[in-house]
């Protein structure tokens, strides 16, 4: 039975991991996603599952890889300082092929910076803030609704590849109320005979670990990796297109930009203007092929990020060339207005062809 | 023992003066205060706190309210040894009352 | 009822900014609208000022953050400062009158202000000077049903506080009469 | 951020010798603290101490993340302002390359016993001659009250709903006693702020770690129970009274090693 | 990665009954260890012990990064290969997932002393259910030799070259000591492993930790005193010799702390 | 006067940090690298330089933060876990405009991976690994001589526009000997009246933070990173090109994998392919200009990396499409030979024109 | 006391079996040994170690060396109480010996 | 003396493969070369195997990692099974014969054999086994003057251990000696 409330971003991710089933969740308190581990903390305990308050996200990341390595379904949720403190687990998650669920409600950066909404971890999350060849699958909600449903997907997803999954979010979306249905939800059965739970007569003993030692060895697992990574871009491609089939012009947006953006188009579509907008919401893997046709449609692009111009590369990547992509961002916590993006969409194309 | 030739009013030992903007009114130092010098006034300042004002002229200068007013907002005064009788001090419950009176200030 | 409500509630972190604009959006939601409910968040809260944007739709909402309102809800001088340029002309400015020493000017919105702060004391508690605000703006600007904001205080509050339900429905009974009578001093 | 008016006094009144005023080292600003905060006192008491000592231009101070990040606002000497647990690493490195300047961290519970323990401990381990000024006031104050290290059995917090249990979460760590165990460590003490005498005491503290300091005697680490109120839910008065019926239950008062006494409390080496 | 064929003894000879032999649950494979050390010894012990229990299939392992870092080749039973310094943390998902399983890690000194501390401490705080195998043996024996925070006062070391000057360094910690003083600690014990004397203790003490671990009695750390023959430079029987003379004076041997007797080593608390 | 000497890339960083005046190393042990601590440990005392082991590389880039906030020349390395576990300070080193050298010799991962080198933390260095919008300055030695060469310019850069500066380098790179020369070398002055050395009555006091809690600073504070990492990419591109001038396919490499792929050019030309080679040194700020320029010269590129396609991507950014750029890596340690990148050459461009 | 009929040869209290591709030569095993049972093998095992072999039959089945050994290559037996007396067991000794010979291994 | 010399030394961790190298490539720098030498690493050199690519060039070496060699020098069995199929044809591949069992049968290069282990029986010490190997490689490849290798070692080693200087000499000659001698074996 479908179940509506009114709810934070912050607590229907939280609602959703108790629903999707999340066995454990290990987190360090920083604003603004500390209502996770407070929600969880109130609620975990009555459905008899984990969770703990951890020394450091350094500890969380690890107490995940212990849990998703044990077959259970493990999460933890940081906001930037505390994932950059993560990297190095994360590496180790997705060596080690461990899937688990990671949560990062984005604030504006770099350093300490400030705990207003940011997009500046785009790269971070996209590109491997960690060292070495892996992808972490990478959902984008766009409301607290996604916030729950990215929950179900991405414990999913990541039991599927046996991959880390990261849910990038930011404050506003974190910290903003919106109406949230949860649908019943069956859990998919996962193989996780490879866990470790204790060694029966039966079956060899498991080994989670990411070392290879012998470099032929190594370079056979990065290959599988890699395969991986191919086949989930082949996939796991999701995103949004509102008014996209006229659309002389396209935003393209994801999270709390992509809202924003939306009715910046409202606005410039009353003005004449046939705007588009493509919102990714999985930012791994990237919707590259749909770009690269609509750049055979449209006359330019525009990305709007709360950061200095980071999916822009991917967008340009996609269309090689074909059509200018531009780049539109506030930074530092600063959110653009709608009638700002839509200024900027008329100057952009002005320019793009005055000349 | 000297007689006293005329009735002189009695200067008090102590006298606090407060920065009454960044008083937060926690009232620690009301708690402190044996001789209850100290007192919330009804007004608040720019930043909505009640603030503290002084209540009577006991202050004896002991200083306990500076030392545990966490915003370091209490001066204290302590009379000079030789100056032990004198006539009244200027009201200075009254200067404090009348800088209390909230203005409209820009945030 | 309009199509569309986008409303800003601001004032000083105490003075219940945050739950007015819930309530409003709980009542929302049980009238069957598409809410938002956006506030400002971090240690500026603390003590310092406190806003949220909550919007209410009969359509799926886009954006969540605005820049201009419809209506607006302003507790202190501070957010009157800053919001009062951004109603939109012919949106409504309904202040506290006890906190604010100089109101907007503007004379292409409806400006009112509500002693709310002292009505609250006539109901002996602070505390409903959000509440009074409310009934308040309700009377202005139907958007939502007075059952529907006192279901969702209903659901809101923990049990413990259910005593005080009624408090809250005099509050916003109180912000309407307000309203009513602010009306007939203008006319005179 | 950088404004440094001196303090001025309105009016001097005749006859009348200052007694207290707010230290010169403390800018005259107004403090982001919540009323009653402890860390507005410590930040006095340590500027008193830097004025008295005359030392505003060899002190180093190191902030931490935390209610206390904005130290460096509000303290008139040069400042860092660390990553989240990591003040002692930061003071590691200024003073090994200013081995003559005084340095000292200032950190909160959740920043020095939670997720700055490992860099803590080692610095102490090492014997840097530092001052570790630690506000324990149990509980995670700038992110709204979420359960430390230090947090009191059975003490609810936003994320021990149903007060902690030492089942789960252990018992309140005392950091004092802990660190008192290395080599490193010289003088480590236990503190309120809670009353003019505890003030007084707290300050004497910091007067004689600034000292030991100086006399590159190992690390000083000074505890200060403080409070705080707003994530306590309590009034300023009523936390200091909590100060005193619960909190010194679990974190008793008093010196726990001096340089010239080992150790006050018997480890296995000095038996 | 997956080899487990048995065990086989080539001839048993008639009359004789075998009185010791491999333990089952060790893979019969060759280890990387260098000659004479105690890695592969304690090892081995580990999986007498899970043999003579039979809880083979109720044991999950950490293993560290260090030279251990390939433990899980060798016992044969559930493993994870943890991240540098992070055994307790992924130790606590797996045992507070599965309370009724033996959780334990096996971690070398700077793997559990140096980076890993605070995930150790705060484990132990909480008193999880879990034995943490301890490897002491004073370096960084995987990445060649460099100190370690248990390096002993003016051993020369890559990084020390010459001799770890406490002065800059501090002194040894005392992984054992430190631990006790937390109330959610256990068994604490340390032990040497260069002496058939040695080994019969070792193994006792993981018997009684595993036993703890089913009454769920808190951490237990065995801190075994080994060897790094290669790092030090030495041949493993000077190895032990070095271990009998030097090590155990800044490390002594025995019980810190069992669950029946709260402390060994009195504490502020127990005084 | 010049010195010559025959030392592993490794020393020869260690040496030149010691000639470039460097006040403080803090580092943590991990293979392949610690050969730097282990010389400084053995050098630095006699220098009257500060040389510490830390407990971790957390505590290594935390102290590298309190040394440059006292205005000294301070540095680490570290290899690619280790690089990962420093990436919350790296953030907060950039934030607050920090100069310092910081060394990544890049082994294969993900996880814990292989002791072998790799080149899988291009993205890490050159996107940012941390979080927020910040951009280090990239130098990517390919000889000994480099490995020193870049210590000096890398703390001149860094002194110059108050950033960090990373050298990426590899397993190889530092493990190798060549013949290293050391120029005499003048510190330049910087000005570091912002250090906080203790405050005189005589200037305000000094604060090193990143924090700016309100937004509008903050984003002033982005803005004014964002216009110095423009600058970097105006004034400090350098790269190497050989035989570039007559050539109808262009290799693009960097570190270890330059030094091959210049082999593996000669044995094309050999073979009468017109092949020239681009070697960035500064990843970032990226050679753009010059690919796009190349790109109306050659028929296609092809980068040769220790990965599975990082530099690729700006690779294809800079030309925008105009030729196919193709990749070739081998990941886990496993290193390609001259002979194979030849081939691969070979393939590619004959497919590239098939069709 | 029984006298012995005919002088049968006694039987060691213990026997040591050694795996000796797996000894690495770190000669634990033959400091633990009071009996000096054990000593290394000029030979090598195809890891290029010198082994360990039996250098007597004085083993009293102590387990010393077992427990010593690091890389557990060490089984020891232990005559069964009622066989105390016996004919000579086959020479162990040569056996390990012959075992020992180092023979070309892939690796 | 040639152009360009690609050599690679490979045998057990003990053996002295790296300094080998390292000695060939200090006096490489004496003679005014251009030099790389390029180790494998890691924990597998514990006990395990180890080798490392020595060039010498005078002209700029591109690539430090090569896959084919002109010449090998090789101590154990392990290394010549995975190094004798990539020497060049005509290069050198000069063995240890005590440590291998089963040299290669390539007849496209030159095979040597040095019972480099026994003549350092000879010498009273095994650790001079790689130096003779050096001087027996020195003898079929001048890539390096013997005065060069022996001011290198007086470079490389410690003070302490220059009485050793002599004892090297002599092993460089026992290997040049060696060669002769299996070159009138082979003849023969
Ligand atoms: C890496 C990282 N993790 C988490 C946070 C969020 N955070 C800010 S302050 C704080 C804890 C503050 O508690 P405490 O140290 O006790 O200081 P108090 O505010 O109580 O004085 C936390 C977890 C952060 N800024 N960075
Ligand atoms: C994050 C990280 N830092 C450093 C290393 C390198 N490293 C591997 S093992 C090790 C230390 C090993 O010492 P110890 O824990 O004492 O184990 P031992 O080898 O002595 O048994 C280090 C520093 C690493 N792998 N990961
Ligand atoms: S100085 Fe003492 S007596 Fe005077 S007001 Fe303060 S506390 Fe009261
Ligand atoms: S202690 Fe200070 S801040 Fe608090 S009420 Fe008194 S004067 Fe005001
Ligand atoms: S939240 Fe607590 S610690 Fe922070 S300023 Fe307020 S009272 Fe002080
Ligand atoms: S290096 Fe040391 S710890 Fe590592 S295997 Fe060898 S002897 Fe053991
Ligand atoms: S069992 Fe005892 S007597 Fe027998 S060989 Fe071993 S140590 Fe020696
Ligand atoms: S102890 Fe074991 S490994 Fe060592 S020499 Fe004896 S049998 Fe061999
Ligand atoms: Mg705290
Ligand atoms: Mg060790």
């Amino acid at each position: 039975m479908n179940v509506t409330k009114l709810m934070k971003g912050n607590e229907a991710l939280a609602e959703a991991a108790i629903r999707a089933g999340c066995d454990a969740y290990f987190g360090y308190p920083i604003t603004p996603q500390s209502e996770v581990l407070e929600y969880l903390a109130r609620e975990m305990p009555r459905h008899n599952r984990i969770v703990l308050q951890a020394e450091s996200e350094v500890a969380s990341i690890n107490m995940v890889y212990g849990a998703a390595g044990a077959g259970f379904r493990a999460m933890t949720s940081s906001s930037s300082p505390g994932f950059s403190l993560m990297q190095e687990g994360i590496s180790y998650l997705a060596g080690a092929e461990l899937p688990c669920l990671l949560v990062n409600v984005n604030r504006a950066g770099p350093g300490l910076g400030t705990i207003q909404p940011g997009q500046g971890d785009y790269f971070q999350a996209t590109k491997g803030g960690g060292h070495g060849d892996y992808r972490l699958i990478v959902l984008a909600p766009a409301s607290v609704q996604e916030m729950a449903d990215h929950v179900f997907l991405g414990f999913d997803l990541a039991d599927q590849y046996r991959n880390p999954v990261v849910i990038l979010s930011d404050g506003a979306i974190g910290q903003m109320m919106e109406k949230v249905t949860f649908k019943p939800y069956q859990k998919p059965t996962a193989d996780k005979s490879w866990a470790t739970t204790g060694k029966p007569a039966s079956r060899k003993r498991n080994a989670i670990s990411s070392l290879f030692i012998q470099p032929e060895r190594m370079e056979q697992h990065n290959l599988k990796l890699t395969e991986k990574f191919n086949r989930i871009r082949e996939s796991e491609i999701r995103f949004e297109e509102v008014n996209t089939n006229d659309a002389d012009y396209l935003l393209v947006a994801y999270g709390l930009s992509a809202r924003i953006a939306q009715k910046a188009m409202d606005l410039a579509r009353a003005k004449g203007l046939r705007v588009g907008l493509l919102r990714p919401i999985t930012l791994f893997p990237f919707p590259e092929k749909r770009l690269r046709e609509l750049a055979t449609q449209v006359q330019g692009m525009l990305t709007v990020e709360l950061n200095s111009g980071q999916m822009v590369e991917d967008v340009r990547l996609a269309v090689e060339g074909r059509v200018p992509v531009a780049h539109y961002g506030r930074m530092g916590g600063m959110i653009f207005t709608p009638e700002e993006i839509e200024r900027q969409l008329e100057t952009f194309f002005e320019k793009a062809y005055a000349n | 023992m000297e007689a006293t030739p005329t009735p002189a009013v009695r200067k008090p030992r102590g006298r606090v003066e407060i920065d009454i903007q960044k008083c937060k009114g926690c009232e620690l130092c009301t708690d402190a205060c044996k001789k209850e010098t100290l007192v919330l006034s009804d007004a608040i300042n720019i930043k909505g706190y009640h603030y503290v004002i002084v209540n009577n002229d006991a202050c004896n200068a002991c200083l306990d309210c500076a030392l545990v007013c966490p915003d370091a907002v209490i001066t204290v005064y302590k009379l000079q040894k030789s100056k032990k009788v004198n006539i009244t001090p200027p009201d200075i419950k009254e200067q404090l009352r009348a800088a209390a009176t909230p203005k409209p200030v820009p945030v | 009822m309009k199509q569309l409500e986008e409303l800003v509630i601001a004032g000083f972190g105490g003075q219940g900014v945050l739950s007015l604009g819930m309530t409003l959006a709980y009542a929302g939601m049980i009238d069957g609208k598409e809410i938002s409910w956006m506030p400002s968040y971090g240690p500026e809260m603390r003590g310092g000022t406190a806003n949220c944007i909550t919007i209410l739709s009969d359509t799926r909402i886009s954006s969540p953050i605005i820049s201009t309102f419809d209506s607006a809800i302003i507790l202190n001088q501070p957010s009157m400062d800053k919001f009062a340029e951004r109603v939109k002309p012919g949106g409504l400015l309904l202040y506290e009158s006890g906190n604010i020493f100089k109101p907007s000017t503007r004379t292409d919105i409806q400006l009112m202000g509500i002693p709310a702060t002292t009505e609250a004391v006539r109901l002996k508690n602070n505390k409903t000077m959000n509440m009074i605000m409310l009934g308040a703006y309700l009377q202005l600007r139907p958007v939502v049903k007075i059952e529907s904001v006192m279901q969702a205080l209903a659901e809101v509050l923990p049990e413990k506080y259910h005593h005080l339900l009624d408090l809250n429905r005099q509050a916003l009974e109180l912000g309407a009469i307000s309203v009513e009578f602010q009306r007939e001093l203008i006319q005179t | 951020m950088q404004t440094d008016e001196p303090v001025t006094h309105a009016c001097v009144p005749d006859d009348y010798d200052v007694a207290y005023h707010r230290p010169a080292a403390l800018m005259d600003v107004n403090m982001h603290y919540c009323p009653g905060c402890a860390h507005s006192l410590v930040h006095k008491l340590l500027m008193e101490v830097v004025d008295e000592l005359g030392i505003q231009d060899q002190t180093i101070g190191v902030a931490p993340v935390g209610c206390s990040v904005f130290a460096y606002e509000y303290m008139n000497i040069d400042m860092q302002e660390a990553a989240h647990g990591r003040a002692c690493a930061v003071a590691t490195a200024i003073k090994r390359l200013m081995p003559d300047k005084f340095v000292f961290t200032y950190q909160g519970d959740g920043d020095l016993a939670a997720i700055g323990i490992a860099e803590t401990l080692h610095a102490i381990n090492r014997g840097e001659n530092i001052l570790i000024v630690f506000m324990n006031n149990a509980v995670y104050g700038m992110t709204s009250g979420q359960m430390a290290p230090t947090t009191l059995p059975g003490m609810k917090t936003t994320t021990s709903p149903f007060g902690r249990d030492t089942k789960f979460y252990g018992a309140p760590m005392k950091i004092a006693e802990l660190v008192a165990q290395l080599p490193g460590s010289s003088y480590v003490t236990r503190q309120v702020v809670n009353s003019p005498h505890g003030v007084r005491k707290t300050k004497q503290a910091l007067l004689k770690a600034f000292d030991w300091q100086k006399q590159n005697a190992g690390t000083c680490l000074i505890e200060i129970i403080g409070n705080c109120p707003s994530n306590w839910r309590m009034t300023p008065l009523e936390a200091s009274r909590f100060i005193d019926e619960e909190m010194v239950k679990s974190f008793p008062v008093g010196d726990i090693k001096t340089p010239d006494q080992p150790s006050l409390a018997p480890t296995p080496e000095n038996l």
